[in-house]
């Protein structure tokens, strides 16, 4: 198989594993069977993938109160993730974390953060770390646009660009941040034209266009890695769901809910790989079912999986 | 206003029974309608289709008021704050919040920096009339989303910081805070809220709590008795006034009567209250979510090692969740949580030892 | 005298205060009759005194650390200001700010935030309350440079251009924060650029030119005023003292520093009226005869003036 | 390592005066040279011919360790506390800093929310290694640079906090932060620094300290009785551990043999030696420039009151900062920060109740 078509399989591969995660997930909350709360991702697939496609062993991303698909994109290994919302000893974060901190620094991937911008300055020193420590990697921060009218967001990017860090911002502009809308947050129409503030290129583009998402995610992290600083990069993208589970989203029209949908980022990119025979209809069942019982597996191992002793939250405050 | 509806709960008043989210909702409404220079501001507060806060406390507010009172902000903590502080400066009555009291910390500047301390640098000439809404509280949702911030606001000089327990309380001192001239931190506990729906929160008390139709305020510093009794002073805030309720209903039955304080706010505090009780009762348990050290139970207690160390029975103890983030794990948080059953068995200690 | 020489005349003895009252503190600092520090603005009157006199009664502005110039420029009592730099109970903040929070409401002038960027947010508050309660007012809202770097500056200006306060955004881009060059923290060449990320005006003037402050505020200020929203204005200035008061500023070339002696604000603008015939040279004695006067009489006054009692610092922490 | 020089100033080993300033900059010197993942970040600390930081600590070290290790960075704190944990959670030792401990407020979120909370969130799988300095104490510049708040970070489970009063222990405690794999949040005051010239401070003390040549640690959660005495025990920190020596020598002239403790580190904190040294002199007296109401000093406090209050000869009492901001008009702050005097008076009030 050429590498192309390797990348472009695995691709669609990850993106229905985001999906069919999240989908899970969904029910075994309305089932009752997980605690917390849950920020779900669907339709977000694209720029979750497309990014860390682009990424190599040992780079880094941050992430959000929407963290699922950005660890299964990264390579977080799914029955860790299951065994996290499930709130096992065996979670990613050993049942400490839960849905909005899921992460795993060996997979490449900070802890999530879930204070809106929180992230941001925690990308950049992680960046300045890989610059300092003359490791060749990059950073991949990805938050929403919401996130990009608190005060950390400008002063991280700002840090990373005075210092060219190795870090590339992505941000997934799913047009609302909880029921705001951002026409009613910020006055320019494009995130990526905040890039002109700090000095390094911004580029918007289909974030539900995963080919195009991963090529612009290459471009913009050869730049980091040659030193040449960061950039903004607007993935203009949906979410279907709710903001939250307790979300039934009616400050969105219909209408627009429906048009998204068209765009599906895993239909439209499972229609382009038919298209250019990478895919054969036999093939998605069976990568569908194969998910499925992954997801079988790791829910069914999350279930029999230890808790954690109440006791425990008394460890890990301190390194010793 | 009537001063018959400071009472508690009176057969005689006409009122009804409504959830904390009710009582808050009213005590803005009210609060609006009596007063054009209150304003809200916050995220998702009023968006149609939305869901009038993090727990709906301001739905339906934006229809009554027009967005141009009902003021939905970009996630800007530092900004809600400040903005509000300014507006207060010049002339409005800001009720700003955070959809989680864990996001103060991006607001702390603001709020401990200028709000708290411009009446004070300006030799008191100004004033700084706003409302800091803030909910507290672990509802399985991790380190971030769970933090009890209450002590971290009583340190700062200049900012007043109320904490109701239940729908009464909540609505008349919301109502106080709005009036008052100072910078408020009103803190509210998410297990409190008794909101329904989709909001609801699993472990959520079903508080709901008589309220007088008629108005009524509820002035700051004045602590409440929710329990009295002789043998040890139980004093808590938020949701452990109910824990501590609960843990007295046990205590009783094993003959033990305890007093319980609910502080209702912890600036200004009423010292007063807590030191006649303990005096009374020469024992002392303060019960509290936040974390053990330095949370106000600590200044609870240096005060009482001050003033009636004389009248003590035994040594102070309090029940506070451990010096640890928030877990997200149930049987962790359940943990952390101070629960009836540790309550109850502090005191028991308590009250064995000089027995 | 025609309205235009009056508002000259007016501009060039107000600069002139405002350059005398901090060469005076200076020489109290050196004798050790002040405590405290002090952050000096010599260089910069065309900034504070442009705007300042631009602005409408019950207009209200915000200031930093380096306030006095503001405070002359907004008409805030000479007396008052230097009985505050004397800590005394007659100060503008009866003693208890200091110079790094002189203000006074009445006059139009909010306490001075001494936390960089922290009054930006108060500003916009102002002109949310100007707005809402339809006074016909604005804030002129002064930071330097260095303060475009610190998230409040960003929440704070996006929020007034969301919501088109009337407000306007003053930067004095004095080249340096403490000793740090502009160029090292901002890849901008122009501060003004920033607002592009907010949708609002941006625009970059010689910030030593008196009269260009003065014509580009009022253009600004009738923006605001008229509903249209906020403006960035950068000025471009430079401190001639150091940082404060403890400062030889030797961070910067000496080759620097005189070139922009060169472009003193008030001996520029003192050609121009000179040559506009709307100052006559022996004016000019006078009225540096009339505000020594009238510095020598606040100094004697501070003097005589009572200091407040010790257990005055437990009063006004709260509003009864 | 010299075991030996962890012994306080011995005639026998090599050494010298120093100011808190040298200390700490040899301390940063000495980290730096050994461990090449130390970096420091902060504002105006490595400029050519500029201070060296607010307080001189940091002057020289870029043009020994080059810009690429002292970096200068924008005024923006909160970027710069979430740029060094992020640096850390990559395997750097940031040690980071703000002009003045009042500008924590802009950094809260990252530190309390974020550097304190990854260690766990993470459930335990990374660790934060990182140092932020933070200068405190009042010194006639006003409300907003003259706070102190180790109380606030006390309260924050998973940070640590130090707060050395003297040459000798902050370049010991400075050295032990830097190595500890922890976020420690380092308090500094401005009066000890000993800082000269331009950067000299109206009423600084001229402390100076000696300092063994060889290197030394101090280790966390050691308190340290820098008088022992009988009659009475003060716990104080920083500067106030100086004003506490100052009236315990004038006490000792009046028959009045106070105990003087140096806490040190706020967090860990050393609560034995604290409670030894109450059981043996029956008296407290906690000194601290924080605010009283929610201070670290409540926490002492209650500790007290719940471990020893039976040893305990009289009230538990606090000389510290009124509820106020911090005064401007030097007669005000002078009233403001506890004094010799108060500490004195209080001394002899406790003395005398229970003598
Ligand atoms: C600082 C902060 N403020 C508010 C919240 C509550 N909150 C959680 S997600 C969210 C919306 C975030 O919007 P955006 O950044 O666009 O990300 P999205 O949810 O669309 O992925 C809000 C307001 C928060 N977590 N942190
Ligand atoms: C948030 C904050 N960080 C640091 C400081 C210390 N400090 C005071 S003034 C200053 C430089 C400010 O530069 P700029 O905004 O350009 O104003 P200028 O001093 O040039 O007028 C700094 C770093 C402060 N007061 N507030
Ligand atoms: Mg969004
Ligand atoms: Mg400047």
């Amino acid at each position: 198989m050429s590498e192309t078509k390797e990348r472009k399989l695995f691709m669609y591969h990850r993106m229905l594993m985001c999906r069919m995660f999240e989908e899970r997930v969904y029910y075994l909350f309305l089932e009752g069977r997980l605690p917390g709360t849950i920020h779900q991702s669907q339709g977000q697939e694209a720029s979750a993938v497309g990014v860390c496609s682009a990424l190599e062993d040992k780079d880094m991303i941050t992430s959000t109160h929407r963290p699922h698909s950005h660890a299964i994109a990264r390579g977080v290994s799914v029955r860790s993730l299951m065994a996290e919302l499930f709130a096992r000893e065996t979670g990613c974060c050993r049942g400490k974390g839960g849905s909005m901190h899921v992460g795993d620094m060996e997979a490449g991937m900070v802890p999530a953060i879930a204070i809106v911008g929180g992230g941001i300055p925690l990308a950049a020193g992680c960046a300045l770390a890989f610059r300092y420590l003359e490791q060749p990697n990059i950073v991949a921060c990805f938050f929403g646009e919401g996130a990009t009218n608190i005060g950390t967001f400008h002063e991280a990017v700002n840090m990373a660009a005075i210092w060219n860090l190795p870090v590339v911002f992505v941000c997934e502009n799913n047009k609302y941040a909880a029921s705001t809308a951002v026409e009613k947050v910020m006055r320019v129409k494009r995130v990526s034209e905040r890039a002109m503030a700090y000095g390094i290129p911004g580029e918007t583009l289909d974030g539900n266009d995963v080919e195009a998402v991963y090529q612009a995610m290459r471009k913009a992290g050869s730049r980091a890695r040659a030193g040449d600083g960061p950039t903004l990069l607007e993935l203009e993208t949906y979410r279907f769901a709710g903001h939250s589970r307790s979300d039934p989203g009616r400050y969105r029209e219909p209408e627009e809910v429906a048009a998204w949908k068209q765009r599906d980022p895993i239909a439209r990119y499972e229609a382009k790989l038919l298209a250019e025979r990478v895919l054969e209809p036999a093939e998605i069942t069976k990568i569908k079912t194969s998910i499925e019982r992954e997801l079988e597996a790791a829910v069914a191992q999350a279930e029999s999986d230890p808790s954690p002793k109440p006791e425990d939250c008394l460890s890990d405050v301190f390194a010793s | 206003m009537s001063s018959r509806a400071s009472a508690v709960s009176n057969q005689e008043i006409p009122g009804r029974e409504v959830t904390m989210v009710d009582a808050l909702r009213a005590a803005l409404r009210e609060e609006m309608r009596r007063d054009k220079r209150v304003i809200l501001l916050g995220e998702d507060i009023g968006v149609e289709g939305g869901f009038g806060g993090a727990f709906t406390v301001t739905l339906g507010l934006s229809e009554e008021f027009g967005h141009h009172r009902v003021l939905d902000t970009p996630i800007s903590e530092a900004a809600i704050a400040g903005v509000a502080a300014g507006a207060a400066l010049a002339g409005l009555r800001p009720v700003a919040d955070v959809q989680y009291g864990d996001f103060l910390f991006l607001a702390m500047d603001q709020l401990a920096n200028n709000a708290a301390k411009l009446r004070y640098m300006s030799g008191g000439k100004l004033s700084v009339s706003m409302v800091f809404r803030a909910p507290v509280g672990a509802t399985t949702r991790g380190a971030q989303h769970g933090q009890s911030l209450e002590a971290f606001f009583m340190h700062v000089p200049g900012l007043k910081v109320a904490c109701p327990s239940n729908p009464y309380d909540g609505k008349g001192l919301l109502k106080t805070a709005i009036r008052d001239d100072n910078p408020v931190i009103f803190f509210e506990h998410k297990l409190l809220y008794g909101s329904k729906g989709a909001r609801k929160e699993k472990g959520g008390l079903q508080v709901v709590g008589w309220v007088p139709d008629e108005e009524y305020l509820i002035p700051f510093g004045e602590a409440k008795i929710v329990r009295p009794g002789r043998d040890i002073t139980l004093v808590a805030n938020l949701l452990m006034v109910h824990k501590s309720m609960q843990a007295a209903e046990i205590l009783a039955a094993e003959g033990v009567d305890a007093e319980v304080i609910d502080v209702r706010t912890l600036t200004p505090f009423d010292w007063e209250t807590v030191f006649q009780s303990v005096r009374k009762t020469t024992r002392l348990l303060i019960v509290e979510e936040d974390n053990l050290t330095g949370g106000w139970g600590a200044e609870v207690a240096a005060r009482v090692a001050d003033d009636c160390i004389g009248y003590l029975d035994g040594p102070i103890r309090r029940i506070a969740a451990p010096d640890t983030p928030v877990p997200f794990a149930p049987v962790m948080e359940n943990f952390y949580v101070p629960s009836v059953e540790k309550i109850v068995g502090a005191v028991r200690e308590l009250v064995k030892v000089h027995n």
